[in-house]
């Protein structure tokens, strides 16, 4: 049993630069940290078969992207001492270009933050339970296959 | 017993939906049976099986209400 | 010889959040990009023997800096297969929760921009002739030096 | 023979300025001994030595109009 629902880390469509920035800027009330480390994946133009992938769209089981998110989270803080950690990824098309993934790892000294964002990245690629269809500009798709 | 069978990704391209209600089947082996004759495309998937978002390894005994989601490899990020 | 002026990477006082947000904003229209990786070295409010840093001014030996940073980053570019690599410290005074290191690694596979990230930062504080002067609250100073 | 010497970091707290023009220093293993002299607090200080921006691990000849720099340890980021 969970003591508490877990933490939403979706939103619609891309993640914007902006929202990055302004994420950025709230830490800095946080005196205590020393180092932020920052992953963002961006949807590549990909060329497979002569046909342009334009976008991206995702979809996930939420519930079941949620609590495994959590699984994952409470063991990242058991193993690095952190300030805090958010995640974002996004649900439906997110184009060519545009960023799907934001994970945002802080700590006191650097290397805590750079390991606990790096595994978040492998952890939430090789566990989440989320496909990625790229649509491609004569209007077929593909289903991503993570490496 | 109702069960309830969700189908995610790639997965959705063969069965043409999203979910679907199923009554009386006794475990995930039996399940996966039944759904491989309804759309055979689906024997030769890679998938995983849930059971009430549990990834399951082997054979599951299915219990009334409960949800078994079907998984293709993930491709988050 | 080197064949081109090094790159300057000095700003004078905080990177502030908003650059940050639109440095990421202007890799969108790079769509052979797949990840980035970004470290930000903040500025901790430490309390040394009852006294709190409140600021950290930087210096440096500015010629050999970017000289050594032009270096760093060809080293860099030759191990891994980077699509871009930015990098910007501070110079003069930085508040307490400012940023005064910012280093944003892209490529077309996260691997490759992770390790770079973490690799230059690394190279960075062990290499750069920068020196950090820890301002505390009452006014008197200690210098820093990097572990 | 012009030398210019430059100080930083925390070695400007003792030497009191950025830096020194010098005459007729043969090496820098010379140089240090006379900077020592002049800042004896210098002589307990950790730093390198740099000729021209590059750093030295052992005595080297000085030439007219180099540069040699005092490097603490480094503390950026």
């Amino acid at each position: 049993m969970k003591e508490h629902k877990p933490k939403n880390i979706f939103v619609q469509g891309p993640v914007v630069a902006s929202f990055i920035g302004d994420s950025i800027h709230k830490h800095s009330s946080n005196t205590a940290i020393g180092g932020h480390s920052i992953f963002l994946g961006q949807v590549r133009e990909d060329i497979i078969e002569g046909k342009k992938v334009i976008a991206i769209e995702y979809s996930t089981f939420e519930e079941m992207a949620l609590e495994k998110m959590q699984t994952i989270r409470e063991s990242i803080f058991e193993k690095y001492p952190l300030t805090c950690m958010h995640v974002y990824h996004s649900l439906g098309k997110v184009a060519a270009g545009e960023i799907s993934l934001f994970v945002f790892a802080s700590s006191a000294h650097r290397k805590a933050c750079i390991a606990a964002c790096e595994e978040t990245v492998e952890r939430i690629k090789a566990e989440l339970p989320i496909w990625g269809k790229e649509i491609f500009d004569n209007e077929t798709h593909q289903w991503k296959e993570n490496k | 017993m109702q069960i309830t069978i969700l189908f995610f990704g790639q997965l959705t391209d063969i069965t043409g939906m999203a979910s679907i209600q199923l009554e009386d089947i006794t475990d995930t082996d039996a399940l996966a049976l039944l759904l491989h004759q309804k759309f055979p495309a689906l024997a030769s998937s890679k998938y995983v099986m849930a059971v009430d978002k549990k990834v399951i390894n082997s054979s599951t005994l299915l219990t009334n209400n409960c949800t078994v989601a079907l998984l293709p490899p993930f491709s988050g990020g």
